[in-house]
């Protein structure tokens, strides 16, 4: 009997995609050559190593309601640009210009795309790369934090 | 009334202020770093902004920031709780020209105490006893000797010019004193080119005490009496006592009529505390927080006061209502400071918190804004909880402290509970027997153990 | 003093005696049922004893298997705690008998506030209030008239044979009288076969009104004031108030004195609670609670004093040691019982605690035996945890609560906590003014709306 | 039929993959080769979802010593006699006498093996069934709570 070839990468790669794709078992069989890989249902549990972070947290009665309600986490966007700081937004140099930048519009590295004001002072927040302005998330007049999404550049 | 106050720091002084706000009906404004979008005091808050990255100085001391969120959020006050801005008397002016109110001092008397020569000699002009010694150097060795007789011995024989322990000399006796005099002129020569020296009392057990005062804006002060913050380590409170087991009705009431009278000649307004060396039945005032006190809760217990709930009615220009004589101190507070450090090393220790048990029951209040998995940042104090307790007796209080440590489950990082539990079992610290270098001495001695 | 206590009881008030022995340097042992292995009083305790299965009859009701975990710890008192054994006047004498000392008043006084009737007669010749009335049966409508007129309407007339509402009547003014005489003596006589009627004042609208006394084994009898347990749904209290918002300080100085007095003529020891119902200012004694109640911490808030505390020492043959004008009320305190139920339905839930997050701060207490992941078990009281507040004023205390309800988190099951908030919203509630008729009809309008 | 190949090493390699990636099985097939490798998830205790029951208990400072100090879980054994009452154990009807049963000893079902002491009856532990004594887990004297391991009839 020869002895059994283990292909150890393939195994890790299958179990690699379990794990991405949160299925519990892939089999894969070439003429007499099989693999199966299986991960039970309640070990994967352990993956999401920790639900007690959010769960644990008291949940505010009145729901946290951030000045400006735009989903969190298209600040984790890849071409969100983020507020540098604390306040509010203008779309447009003054309330008769034209805005800065329109959605779809094409924009150069260094380009302004709207203002912030924070204590008087008008802030510039400049496209970081060239590209195209796919969304535009604050309306002039809108207050902003730290962090928060201003526009998407892809 | 306030209707809306912008909680200008974090942890769990934020959520003391945001109870004290929700108690009273007024809304509440959390402002948070991008590490601490998760804790406790952001979600129970009514509004949330985030104001900047972890470093301090970029959000929990970015001034502009603070007064950003305060105004796209309507804010009409800020209190600044204590660290951070809240000793800043440019932040305090910057608030107030906002048109904002801040919930503290004055500018003025914030910068005036800040200043720790300008706050002694004005303490001292209002009548405030500072520890004893010349008024000035000493023009002879008769003049000192006049002078240590007068103080008591030891002495201590210091540079005019001096800092850094150089030029410094302690006379134990009046027969060392001549020695000392002559040595610290020589060294003070030596090391500032000039030999006059001045003579202070030498405190060598004192204890720290200090005095918590309250002032509203219609010129009535009152007290509410001393806390025992002696259990330090390298300047840090530890564990913190109301009333001092080192003090008597009658002192209290001596040291706060004296402070009371100063800060109202002072025309000082919102909460502040007189920190003071006592030693031998002598306060000797050192210096003034014009701030909440992180050890506040003992007050509270022992007097029966919201004192953050005074501040905000003060700020919001109410009288105190009251008078010093309806402050009655009834039965005893311990406070222990729950730090993520390593109970022995003292290393801070953040982390994750797996699982967190906080103790209940009688007489015992929990200060905390952890919660199990919380992630413990890396950035900022150290300090994640404190317990509290009161009881009628000093001893019942450290028999409920053992039982409440006891309890208390936190697990994911190491905490210095091992070191409260066996302060606590100590026979020096229950009779009360400390000073501020009795804590120095008692790791010291774990340490080695 | 005891050196150790075996705790005849579970759940919350087994860790509430635990807190208080432990206190006291006393040590504990824990008895517990299968179904309570992993219970947090088991493994707080010093030791702990499996006594039996989860059914209450085979476990905590069970005398032999409690006597024997004694035994065989070599304890040297029991507590009872409530519920259970704790008015088992056998297993208070068993108790005795075996040479153990039992936390609570004689087995004779046990038994004869058991029994509802001889209680009252008791209390009635011991002075208390009863219930105004005739003196037994009526002879004659003109007699029924006269006292009616003595006690004021409206009036019950009741079957002195009567039971289940049956030969009951009920005359609101003077004019209804006749024929509620006549209703009642007819439904009487065939329902009984006996037409023997009486009369007492019908109490429309009463309070519960309650009032905690203690007792030394030396003659010293003191009160701790009244709580008010009116807001009840199903004769089960949901909600209790020190004090009471119906009383004045000279109502409970009055009562108090009664009481005392009845207690101390009766040669009562230990704790105990007399319940009455309260109208127009007229207290009518009900019945007697030989044991520690379940909100006897609504009381220790407002009077400074750990009444487990106060019941061991009495036990073990201390004297109080202070008198009845030391016992000073300071401020109001009220208790949320929080009850593993369906806010609206009540059904009962058990099931396992998946977060547990007790809120925290000044003047915030937390009795409770609950932990995350603690499994509630489906065979005992739903009642999983105490909820106290305490502040100067009703209305701050109020607030408080609302505040300390919107932090306490507890995932996993269903509680009542919402059906807190909504009392603590209700204009009525917030001025004191219920019933113990409120509550159900509070509950009614809420499951309709 | 030849004597099966075991290939340790190749199942040794799977059981560290299973290990490392958290599998609860891998199979692998070659012709008319065959390795299948499983791990149940019980076992696997890095893989037990919920270690909070246990740990979020507060831990006693005094560890709880219950009156006798038997591993608890021996009451789960399948032979184990427990007892159904709080009391204290004796092994023999008085000191002077032989103890009622011995290790090794055949029983048979009814026949006692020992007493336990509870307000002052001794109550007769009898064999619930045939077997041999494998063990004796309560010396005379000894404290016995309720559910308590006594003895092992295998």
């Amino acid at each position: 009997m020869s002895r059994l070839l283990v292909d150890a990468d393939a195994i890790r790669a299958l179990a690699e995609i379990l794990t991405d794709t949160g299925l519990t078992e892939i089999e894969i069989a070439e003429k007499d050559n099989r693999i199966r890989v299986v991960r039970a249902a309640a070990p994967v549990a352990h993956a999401v190593p920790a639900p007690a972070p959010v769960a644990a947290a008291p949940v505010a009665p009145t729901p946290v309601a951030p000045p400006a309600a735009h989903p969190a986490d298209l600040s984790k966007h890849p071409g969100a640009v983020t507020s540098p700081m604390v306040g509010v937004a203008y779309l447009a140099p003054d309330p008769s210009s034209p805005a800065f930048v329109s959605e779809g519009q094409q924009v150069v590295a260094g380009q302004t795309l709207l203002l912030i004001e924070a204590m008087k002072t008008f802030n510039q927040i400049k496209a970081p790369r060239a590209g195209t302005v796919s969304r535009i998330l604050v309306q002039s007049g809108d207050p902003v934090e730290f962090g928060e999404a201003l526009v998407i550049i892809e | 009334m306030f209707s809306k106050i912008l909680i200008a720091n974090r942890g769990e002084i934020a959520l003391r202020i945001l109870r004290a706000c929700r108690e009273l009906g007024i809304r509440t404004v959390a402002v948070h770093s991008t590490a601490d979008t998760d804790a406790m005091y952001v979600r129970l808050a009514d509004e949330a902004v985030c104001i900047g990255p972890p470093a301090s100085r970029d959000s929990y001391l970015n001034v502009a920031a603070i007064l950003s969120a305060a105004t796209i959020t309507g804010a009409d006050a800020i209190h600044p709780g204590y660290g951070f801005l809240s000793e800043n008397a440019d932040f305090a002016e910057t608030v107030e020209a906002h048109g904002l109110t801040f919930i503290g001092p004055t500018a003025e008397h914030i910068r005036m105490m800040g200043d720790k020569i300008t706050a002694k000699t004005t303490m001292m002009a209002l009548g405030v006893p500072l520890v004893p010694g010349s008024d000035g150097a000493l023009e002879s060795l008769e003049q000192a000797r006049e002078v240590a007789a007068k103080v008591g011995y030891p002495v201590l024989i210091k540079a005019a010019a001096g800092g850094g322990g150089r030029g410094m000399k302690v006379a134990p006796t009046e027969a060392d004193l001549e020695e000392a005099w002559s040595v610290a002129r020589t060294e003070a020569r030596a090391a500032f080119g000039n030999d006059e020296v001045y003579l202070e009392k030498y405190l060598d057990k004192p204890r720290h005490i200090e005095l918590q005062i309250m002032a509203d804006t219609h010129g009535n002060v009152v007290h509410y009496g001393e806390r025992d913050c002696s259990l330090q380590r390298r300047h840090q409170k530890l564990l913190e006592e109301a009333g001092s087991p080192a003090l008597t009705a009658r002192q209290r009431d001596e040291i706060g009529a004296i402070a009371t009278s100063a800060l109202t000649k002072l025309g000082y307004r919102n909460a502040g505390t007189l920190e003071f060396l006592y030693q031998d039945g002598q306060f000797c005032f050192i210096e003034m927080n014009t701030r909440l006190q992180v050890e506040h809760p003992v007050t509270e217990m022992v007097c029966d006061v919201d004192l953050v709930r005074e501040q905000i009615r003060i700020a919001a220009g109410e009288p105190i209502g009251y008078s010093q004589s309806d402050i009655k101190f009834s039965g005893h507070a311990i406070e222990c400071r729950i730090n993520a450090e390593d109970p022995q090393t003292f290393m801070p220790t953040p982390g994750t918190i797996t699982v967190y048990h906080p103790p209940g029951g009688l007489g015992v209040r929990i200060d905390s804004a952890l919660y199990a998995g919380y992630r413990v940042p890396p950035y900022y104090d150290s300090m994640i909880a404190k317990l509290i307790v009161r009881a009628p007796t000093r001893l019942e209080a450290i028999e409920r402290m053992r039982r409440a440590l006891d309890e208390f489950v936190i697990e994911g990082v190491k905490t210095v509970i091992p070191l409260h539990r066996k302060i606590l079992e100590d026979p020096q610290f229950r009779k009360g027997d400390y000073t501020i270098h009795w804590l120095e001495n008692f790791v010291a001695r774990q340490q080695q153990g």
